[in-house]
């Protein structure tokens, strides 16, 4: 490794050699411009490992020979190697990028590049306030002349724009400079700190005026108009330095000021950062230029990690590695972005499904947005978990919740953009990429891996990269060439396996949802067998990932890992919910719910660790004893409201039915019998350790009765009037989950065994309802159900799915369902709530409604003209769902086997409380009793004779055709005429049709339409006029002088 | 006296700005800012002044000894050098745009360049 | 023939293309077998008793007859003592009344209820319009002669009959049953070829199956 | 109009800002502990006369290596731009009218003076109010006088960008001689010191500030060229 | 598990009783009727005729395999929702199978034949048996919520789900009956008991002209049989049980038919006085008066 000056030095050297070069050396100046930057790139990776790895102490550069304050002085420590690195590796990558432009430029342009590299590098070093001055400005100066490399004529314009806004900027800079000079005596950062009680006293608006220079770097809202344009119209590559490079770099520049600045210089900085970070958020919505939203993306995060810069006083030893987690996830997406911008040839974000062309690129391109989102196992993770601790720990909720708002608008654009990406039409214009563009790509996407690791590496939790089931689902990216069967072979194997490795460790209630997350999983993917003759890109990872999450989520002890599980089991799921045909929309609905649910969960998991890192989450239950006031009572709520998400309650529930029937037939089965017993995992974990909270006075496991109770309602009303079918049945989801979550609220030992008798039941028949309604859907390439019809002949195993399925919703005895239903009324007998169950029993009968439907519109009525020769549905479709009918007569018959253990390990929870007992063929509670055995036989018998006796009664019956029926001495013409099935329960919608009024999707539509047209409205605010942009700066700076005034 | 400079100096400031922010032309708004520019260093140079002193010069007036006592801070003086060379650059480089602008566009209307926006 | 019973080309989901038959693909062709009684005597005797004791009539209304048979269900004739009840679906009826004169193209509503009607099963002629075509003995679109048609079991004259008439018609169609006489539907299976024919003679646009089950 | 008075409003809004800084403002009476380690030891430690000089090459060299790259990042950039305008128009050349003959002979007679001057102002840059940046723009103002005498004549840029880039060279190779053998990054005591009010003292600081005369000279002159060849398209 | 096989015979003696009282009070209700009317009415045995009649006739259709399972589903609906209840309080042998689970069981039974009904209607393929069964069920889910929460109210004002337990504690008096004892869970049971019980005003999902006959449709000879013989035992199961919580069960069988002679009337009163409702009438009848009810009934107990 070589000095610290080297940085300015050599670059400096370098710029000076090439304007020694002939013009038409292009070869040489190129070469010399790119081993300059490697060789810093280099040296600077050194000086980080060192200060990293080796423990090397940071070290002061002394110019002149003279000590500080009296001559300029550099510092580099592991911030300034790390950012060093960050900027020449950018500029290198970008320089390799650019390879054609600067050639054709020639020497000039690249003595350009390597002068903004040194003046990053000053600013980065220099521990001097008016060397920041000249570095500033020699980044203003180079940046300007780099502008202009774009072959876009409106680059121009855009660059204008720049200086005037940065002559005005340079004007404050100075002035406070001077003033503050003036006032402390010195011209040293590290000097005018120790002075800074002095510098308050009488220089108060020297440094406002510094202060506000420097944020004015960092494009805080609405002073940023300009550095929009710059993003739409700059070359990409430099937009890729501009946003990671150069933000850095302003980024220490405000660290560095705040060093002299008191406490109310941070929260004021945070304030700006948060406007900005919501500002830029809210604008995106309304993007739909790719560069202009990577444009406002980059201003966002620079306001960010400016929030998180403002809290340094309460972030304490993390605050590197907070920042560094979201600044360096920033510059390496938005670098990676922005260079993959520049292979696409068409400027609408729905022209990036040109990436689909090249599966490497889009992986990349799907990398960079979960570093952006901060998705695990990204660095962006691990930074905000810590940053919403420190700020949750710190009382200052407010900054929290918006920042987490923000995110929110933050991922709703980052993911539609994503569902353009996968669902959108090819454009016309193939991907232009050349191998030395895809390369840089490719560096920034292996960055942004290694990031991953680091930071797990650094995280004071664990490392996901290391564990087990995440790898396994990483490790299918790489098998993706195989063969379908054989990834499908490997997967079931490895869940199989799994599972046999975590059986011993599990208890009981653990052993439930692993069984049915693991062993439940391997069978619905033997569906996954059929069609396995294509590759299924993404398939495999995307549902291994869920798999992965959901399985690690069960063993998670402590609220870190739970919710990067969580984390995980969300993203994977939305991957798979994506691939449906129409599914862009509901999968976008999807991840936005479930995101929001995070955050929420992230939140309340930040509020329980009163300023510990992370807890172990039984700890949860101490915390109503540890703390006063209604901290608990938020908590529950926090983490209740984001798992309630999960099994969509209702209001929050408006994602699912899009989601699940848009998905895959094999999917379906997945993201609907496994994936939504996460909510009620999370649910039963926090009740289990929070157990009955109150939050002014309201009890909240009353709350969630209620809500338990209306989704059973909603659900099953909404799902009595779809037409299609695989709606019809994420419907009733919601409306089975209602019953889940309402069992749970109930807070016993009974509603929780119905709950879990539900979690069971559930997984079972919704995924033979899903397997066999796809197979139905696949064959008869509609999912409406009024275009179905008399299939039972035709698809008899399919019926019988259906048959068995029906019965055991219902809750008819005498299988399973009825069960769930006996331990529902005999844990509602000794509970205390009695209207909520109102609604409850109002939504039982209403499941037949709906039941009925889906067997009558499909396998019976008529058959349709076009169905006359369909076949039984594939093979591997049919053989889960014979499997479930199986499982359903067995745990029909036997529910002991299952249920037992559990019963006993829930005992210890409700400790006096009721229960059954399981002796003998009968279940015996403190109210009645339930033998399985008895009524399957006794109904058996009857119904025996009764049928055998019919059949030979009616041996000699005549079979008739489906047209042979009396029709009022007419008959029929049509099937389709003829088949009663569409508008199915005209007369209920008469009667209770007002209870499915869409209010609540109305009221997400219209917060989204408000946000949009809000962001639509306001960004006009960007006339597009740089002397507008120059007032609006003006503004800014005087409003936060007034703001600061009043807050001081 | 510095008050008295440091005055002009900040209302140069606020007239360059006017003009900057009110004159369409981009050569206007650019001599709007040499205007500012010119208030600033005016300003610069005014912090640094004591009344009563000398340049920072010694020689047979100033000798070493005394220098302490009788000239000005002479580090004002220094950064204003480097102040005015930056704002000559800045000034350079805007009028290049400027060029180009009028090249590619046939105006000099800041105005004129609003194809980016929102 | 409706061009809904034409045959047409129908393509699968999956873009194969095959024929329907409408005619074939959607009616049972089976002719109606002979069902003779088949317990020994006392329980088609207790059988007999109740099919007289239980006559559930076909809701058909085909002349003036109908409005003669309303009465029948009201306070003043009250049917409904004698083991007469009306049904709306010829599957649960057993007595098919032709109330009046039948034009040709009421006959073939009347043959296919007929037909879905289960056996044994009667049939009624009531008024003289059913013997011999009445008042409209030359009519070009009424029949004259019901029994070339189906198989009436009983005739009750008039025109029209009062509703008395009827349920002294009723109690004589009571003893026929019981007497085991009233074998229609076999009569019409065994003569199956010989309606048909009669029946297609008059009824020219023929566009159902032979047997309507 | 209402833009107008919007901007005025907020410019009295930050002269407002500016009149609380100007209120609040005490002009000092006695050196700061910075100025007057300036004015006490430069002469002694660096050996310069002039103790602007001596902040601006030595103390604060790293601003002025900065300030000097402003300058040829200017000329580079406005040589970047303005050549694509010449390169996409390679018409014939303007015919100006001759230039007069008193004109002429002027500059004759002046340039050779005013490049003395400028290599007088530079040179003794450690002694008398002066430099570098004084001396380079003294030489390119004589640049601008032949230009403006003959608006045609066309200077080499080679020629120019040479001396500009070697001038940097040399500030920076002697940087980093500071480095080898001297307390740091730029320090002047390479040479020694010699007696303070020589011409050949104050260390490398009259090299290094001749060289950024040269160098400040060859960027304005280039810029000047450049933008005087604007006039051809 | 022991099993006392006696139990079988007495199961099948109940169930004769049952049928025969069953015809009989059906018989006897249309003669009400009908004496409402100023008519005569039909005899006694009328509907043994009918039966008889139905059985014995020669030929059938079959629209397939669930078309069969529709009235097998139906009766074992009705025998099994009678076994699985005590008929005779206090007697080991009349309760018959009720040892397989308690009054959920019997609620939850209930849909069994409902369901099974609508599958074989639907399998014939005429539109309106699929027209009747969307009326009927639409109107069950409304009619069956205020008995179901008189049934909770009732279960809770016992603390058991035991049918057998809820009549032990009834007995002494007829005012310990739950009729006095919780007047409004047995008015919201009653409620629902109109509603249940297939007669005017709640009656339009049988429709016989508008939709002749509504789901059975299709249904004739043998199957129309068994679904007459249900229809002879299912509402006296379904009495049964409203005798057992509500009106004191019955110690004997002379008290078994006087209740269910009684409680039948209260349906067959309000039938023959009140014109029919159309479905969403009927469900808005039943959550704007039944409902409120049987909520206060669950509330106040």
């Amino acid at each position: 490794m070589v000095d610290g000056i080297s940085f300015i030095a050599v670059s400096l050297g370098a710029a000076f050699l090439l304007g020694m070069l002939r013009d038409s050396w292009r070869f040489a100046a190129y070469g010399v411009s790119l081993a300059t930057l490697a060789f810093l790139t280099w040296n600077a990776f050194c000086w980080t490992k060192g200060f990293a790895v080796d423990g090397l102490v940071p070290i002061e550069i002394f110019t002149a020979g003279t000590p500080p304050p009296f001559a300029v002085n550099l510092r580099l420590g592991l911030t300034e190697s790390a950012l060093l690195l960050l900027v020449h590796i950018t500029a290198l990558l970008s320089a390799i990028y650019l390879r054609d432009t600067l050639m054709q430029q020639g020497r000039r342009a690249m003595s350009v590049l390597l002068v903004l590299c040194m003046a990053l590098s000053g600013i980065i070093l220099t521990r001097d306030l008016f060397n920041l001055f000249v570095f500033v400005e020699l980044t203003v100066i180079a940046s300007g002349g780099l502008i202009l490399l774009s072959q876009d004529k409106r680059a121009l314009g855009a660059g204008f724009k720049y200086l005037i806004v940065s002559q005005v900027m340079s004007i404050l800079l100075l002035i406070g400079i001077f003033f503050a000079y003036q006032a402390t005596g010195t011209i040293n950062i590290d000097g005018m700190a120790e002075q800074s009680a002095l510098l308050f006293k009488g220089g108060f608006l020297a440094f406002f005026l510094m202060f506000m220079a420097v944020v004015l770097e960092l494009k805080p809202f609405p002073a940023n108009g300009w550095a929009l344009d710059v993003y739409e119209s700059a070359h990409p590559a430099f937009s890729a330095i501009i946003s990671a490079a150069v933000g850095a770099a302003s980024l220490i520049a405000l660290d560095k000021l705040l060093l002299i600045a008191g406490p109310d210089w941070l929260m004021l900085t945070s304030i700006i950062g948060l406007i900005t970070f919501i500002a830029a958020n809210l604008f995106g919505l309304a993007q739909e230029n790719d560069r202009r939203l990577l444009g406002y993306s980059s201003v966002g995060q620079i306001g960010l990690v400016m929030l998180v810069l403002g809290q340094k006083d309460i972030l304490g030893d993390n605050y590197l590695f907070v920042v560094g987690g979201i600044l360096l996830a920033h510059a390496v997406a938005k670098a990676g972005l922005f260079w993959i911008s520049g292979l696409v040839q068409g400027r609408e974000l729905k022209d990036w499904a040109a990436l689909r062309q090249r599966p490497l690129l889009l992986f990349a391109f799907a990398s960079f947005i979960a570093l952006l989102m901060g998705l695990p196992p990204f660095p962006g993770f691990y930074a905000k978990w810590e940053l919403v601790h420190a700020l949750a720990a710190a009382d200052r909720l407010w900054l929290l919740g918006l920042m987490l708002f923000a995110s929110l608008l933050e991922a709703g654009y980052l993911f539609r953009w994503f569902g353009y990406v996968i669902k959108r039409d090819l454009p016309e214009q193939p991907l232009a990429c050349p191998w030395h563009k895809r390369t840089v790509v490719m560096l920034a996407l292996v960055a942004a891996w290694a990031l991953a690791y680091i930071w797990g590496e650094l995280s004071p939790h664990s490392n996901l990269l290391h564990l087990l089931p995440l790898l396994f689902a990483l490790a299918f990216l790489v098998l993706e060439p195989l063969p379908a069967w054989l990834k499908n072979l490997l997967a079931i194997g490895g869940m199989v396996v799994w599972f046999l490795l975590s059986y011993p460790g599990y208890d009981p209630l653990q052993l439930i949802y692993g069984g049915i997350i693991l062993i439940g999983g391997s069978i619905i993917f033997l569906a996954s067998f059929y069609g396995s003759a294509q590759r299924r890109l993404g398939f495999y990872p995307s549902a291994m990932l869920m798999y992965a999450g959901l399985s690690l989520l069960i063993v998670a002890e402590d609220s870190f890992n739970f919710f990067a599980a969580w984390e995980l089991l969300t993203v994977g799921s939305y991957f798979l919910i994506l691939r449906g045909k129409e599914s862009e929309p509901h999968a976008l609905s999807y991840i936005l719910f479930s995101l929001g649910g995070a955050f929420l969960i992230l939140a309340g998991f930040a509020l329980a660790g009163l300023g510990a890192g992370q807890i172990p989450l039984a700890r949860l239950a101490d915390l109503s004893g540890q703390t006063s006031g209604e901290l608990a009572g938020w908590v529950f709520l926090l983490l209740a409201i984001g798992f309630l998400t999960k099994t969509a309650a209702v209001g929050l529930h408006i994602w699912l039915p899009g989601a699940h029937a848009e998905a895959e037939t094999d999917v379906s089965p997945m993201v609907s019998g496994i994936l939504l017993k996460a909510g009620l995992f999370g649910l039963t974990m926090l009740l289990m350790t929070m157990g009955k909270q109150q939050l002014y006075g309201v009890e909240l496991t009353h709350v969630m009765l209620w809500i338990g109770a209306i989704s059973a309602l909603v659900g099953n009303l909404l799902a009595v009037f779809q037409e299609d079918a695989k709606r019809l049945l994420a419907y009733s989801s919601i409306g089975q989950m209602g019953y889940a979550v309402f069992g749970l609220a109930m807070m016993n030992h009974l509603g929780w065994m119905m709950a879990l008798m539900f979690v069971i039941n559930h997984y079972i028949y919704k995924s033979m309802l899903f397997l066999s309604v796809g197979g139905v859907a696949k064959r008869t390439g509609t999912r409406l159900m009024y275009q179905m019809g008399g299939l039972i002949t035709l698809m008899p195993l399919s019926f019988i799915a259906v048959l068995i399925g029906i019965i055991a919703v219902s809750g008819v005895p005498p299988l399973s369902g009825f069960g769930g239903r006996w331990i529902f009324y005999n844990a509602i007998m000794s509970d205390e709530y009695r209207l909520p169950l109102v609604i409850i029993f109002l939504a039982g009968p209403i499941a037949f409604l709906y039941l009925f439907r889906l067997i009558h519109t499909i396998f019976l009525g008529q058959l349709k003209d076009e169905h006359r020769k369909l076949k039984e549905a594939p093979f591997w479709i049919v053989l889960p769902q014979m499997i479930f009918v199986a499982f359903l007569m067995i745990f029909a018959l036997v529910p002991g086997l299952a249920l037992r253990h559990v019963d006993v390990y829930i005992g210890q929870f409700f400790a006096g409380g009721p229960s059954l007992n399981w002796e003998g063929l009968t279940i015996t509670s403190q109210f009645g009793q339930w033998a399985p055995i008895p009524i399957m036989i006794i109904i058996g018998v009857i119904f025996m004779t009764l049928f055998l006796w019919l059949l030979f009664v009616n041996r000699r019956a005549q079979k008739v055709k489906q047209f042979n029926i009396v029709f009022a001495a007419e008959r029929p013409y049509r099937p389709e005429t003829t088949h009663f099935a569409w508008n199915f329960f005209a007369p209920y919608r008469k009667a209770l049709g007002f209870l499915t009024q869409p209010l609540v999707t109305r009221f997400w539509e219209t917060l989204t339409d408000l946000l949009h047209q809000l962001a639509d409205l306001l960004r006009r605010f960007y006339t597009g006029n740089g002397q507008t942009y120059a007032v609006h700066l003006l503004l800014f700076v005087v409003a936060v002088y007034l703001l600061q005034k009043g807050m001081m | 006296m510095a008050q008295i400079a440091m005055a002009t100096g900040f209302i140069l400031i606020l007239i360059g700005l006017y003009g900057a922010l009110t004159n369409r032309n981009l050569l206007r708004m650019i001599i709007g800012f040499t205007i500012a520019h010119s208030g600033v260093n005016l300003v610069l140079v005014a912090v640094g002044y004591l009344s009563g002193r000398t340049a920072p010069i010694l020689d047979s007036a100033v000798p070493m000894a005394e220098a302490a006592e009788r000239i000005i801070d002479p580090l004002p003086q220094a950064l204003v050098l480097t102040a005015i060379v930056i704002g000559v650059g800045v000034t350079a480089l805007m009028l290049a745009y400027a060029y180009r602008i009028y090249v590619t566009k046939g105006t000099l209307d800041i105005g004129k360049c609003r194809e980016l926006k929102w | 023939m409706k061009p809904e019973l034409e045959k047409r080309i129908v393509r699968t989901p999956d873009g194969q293309e095959f024929e329907v038959d409408p005619l074939r693909d959607y009616y049972c062709e089976a002719a109606p077998t002979v069902m003779p009684a088949a317990y020994g005597k006392i329980v088609e005797d207790l059988f007999n008793w109740a099919r007289s004791q239980s006559l559930w009539i076909l809701g058909f209304g085909t002349g003036c007859g109908a409005i003669e048979m309303r009465p029948l269900m009201t306070p003043r004739f009250d049917a409904y003592r004698y083991g007469v009840q009306w049904r709306p679906t010829p599957r649960q009826a057993n007595l098919f009344i032709i109330s009046g004169y039948l034009s040709t193209k009421t006959l073939k509503r009347a043959i296919r209820s007929y037909e879905q009607m289960q056996n044994p099963k009667y049939v009624v002629g009531l008024g003289s319009c059913t013997i011999n075509g009445g008042m409209y003995w030359d009519s070009y679109n009424t029949i004259k002669c019901l029994d070339q048609y189906l198989p009436v079991d009983l005739y009750i004259t008039g025109c029209m009959p009062r509703p008395e008439a009827l349920l002294q018609g009723f109690e004589d169609l009571k003893k026929l049953i019981r007497a085991g006489k009233c074998e229609g539907a076999n009569k019409y299976s065994e003569n199956f070829d010989w309606y048909k024919a009669n029946q297609k003679q008059v009824i020219h646009d023929w566009d159902m199956p032979d047997y309507n089950w | 109009m209402i833009r107008r008075a919007f901007v005025l409003l907020l410019l009295l809004a930050l002269g407002a800002i500016f009149l609380d800084l100007l209120l609040g403002f005490v002009p000092a009476t006695e050196l700061n502990e910075t100025a007057r380690y300036y004015a006490e030891r430069s002469a002694a430690d660096l050996g310069t006369a002039n103790i602007t000089t001596a902040i601006i090459v030595t103390y604060r060299g790293l601003d002025t290596l900065g300030e000097v790259t402003v300058l040829f990042l200017t000329a580079a950039i406005v040589g970047l731009v303005l050549s694509w305008g010449r390169r996409s128009a390679e018409g014939p050349q303007r015919q100006l009218l001759p230039t007069g003959e008193l004109l002429t002979t002027g500059k004759n007679l002046l340039v050779p003076l005013i490049l003395l001057l400028g290599v007088y102002v530079f040179v003794n840059g450690h002694l008398t109010p002066g430099g570098g940046f004084q001396g380079g723009a003294i030489l390119a103002s004589g640049i601008l006088l032949m230009l403006l005498t003959d608006p045609m004549k066309r200077f080499s840029h080679g020629m120019i960008s040479a001396v500009e880039s070697f001038s940097g060279l040399v500030f920076v190779g002697l940087g980093l001689l500071g480095v080898a053998l001297a307390g740091g990054f730029l320090d002047n005591r390479l040479l020694p010191i010699g007696t303070v009010g020589e011409l050949f003292s104050a260390g490398v600081i009259p090299i290094i500030y001749s060289f950024i005369g040269l160098k400040v000279g060859a960027e304005f002159s280039s810029m000047l060229v450049n933008l005087s060849e604007t006039e051809d398209s | 598990m022991d099993f006392d096989w006696m139990k079988i015979p007495y199961s099948l003696l109940t169930l004769f009783i049952v049928v025969n009282y069953g015809m009989i009070l059906n018989a006897f209700i249309q003669k009400i009727g009908a004496r409402v009317g100023r008519r005569h009415g039909i005899p006694i045995w009328q509907n043994y005729a009918d039966l008889i009649k139905n059985y014995s006739i020669r030929s059938s259709i079959t629209h397939g395999v669930m078309f069969y399972l529709g009235p097998v589903f139906r009766l074992s609906g009705g025998v099994g929702l009678l076994l699985f209840v005590p008929t005779i309080y206090g007697s080991y042998m009349f309760s018959n199978m009720s040892f397989a689970g308690d009054l959920i069981l019997a609620l939850y039974f209930v849909f069994f034949g409902t369901l099974g009904m609508a599958l074989g209607a639907a399998e014939s393929g005429h539109p309106h048996a699929a027209i009747g069964i969307t009326r009927g069920l639409s109107q069950v889910t409304a009619a069956e919520l205020p008995f179901a929460l008189a049934v909770f109210a009732v279960a809770l004002q016992y603390q058991t789900l035991s049918v057998t337990d809820i009549v032990a504690a009834q007995q002494g008096s007829f005012l310990n009956w739950t009729l006095f004892t919780n007047p409004l869970a047995v008015t919201a049971a009653m409620l629902s008991f109109l509603g249940s019980m297939m007669r005017p005003p709640f009656d339009v999902v049988l429709a016989p002209q508008e939709i002749p006959i509504g789901p059975p449709t299709e249904y004739h000879s043998s199957y129309l049989a068994l679904m007459q013989t249900n229809r002879a035992i299912f509402p006296i199961a379904k009495i049964v049980i409203y005798m057992n919580l509500f009106f004191g069960g019955a110690a004997s069988w002379p008290v078994f038919f006087l209740k269910v002679f009684c409680i039948y009337m209260i349906s067959v009163l309000v039938g023959v006085v009140f014109p029919r409702f159309r479905v969403e009438q009927s469900i808005r009848w039943f959550l704007i008066w039944a409902v409120p009810v049987g909520i206060l009934a669950v509330v106040l107990v």
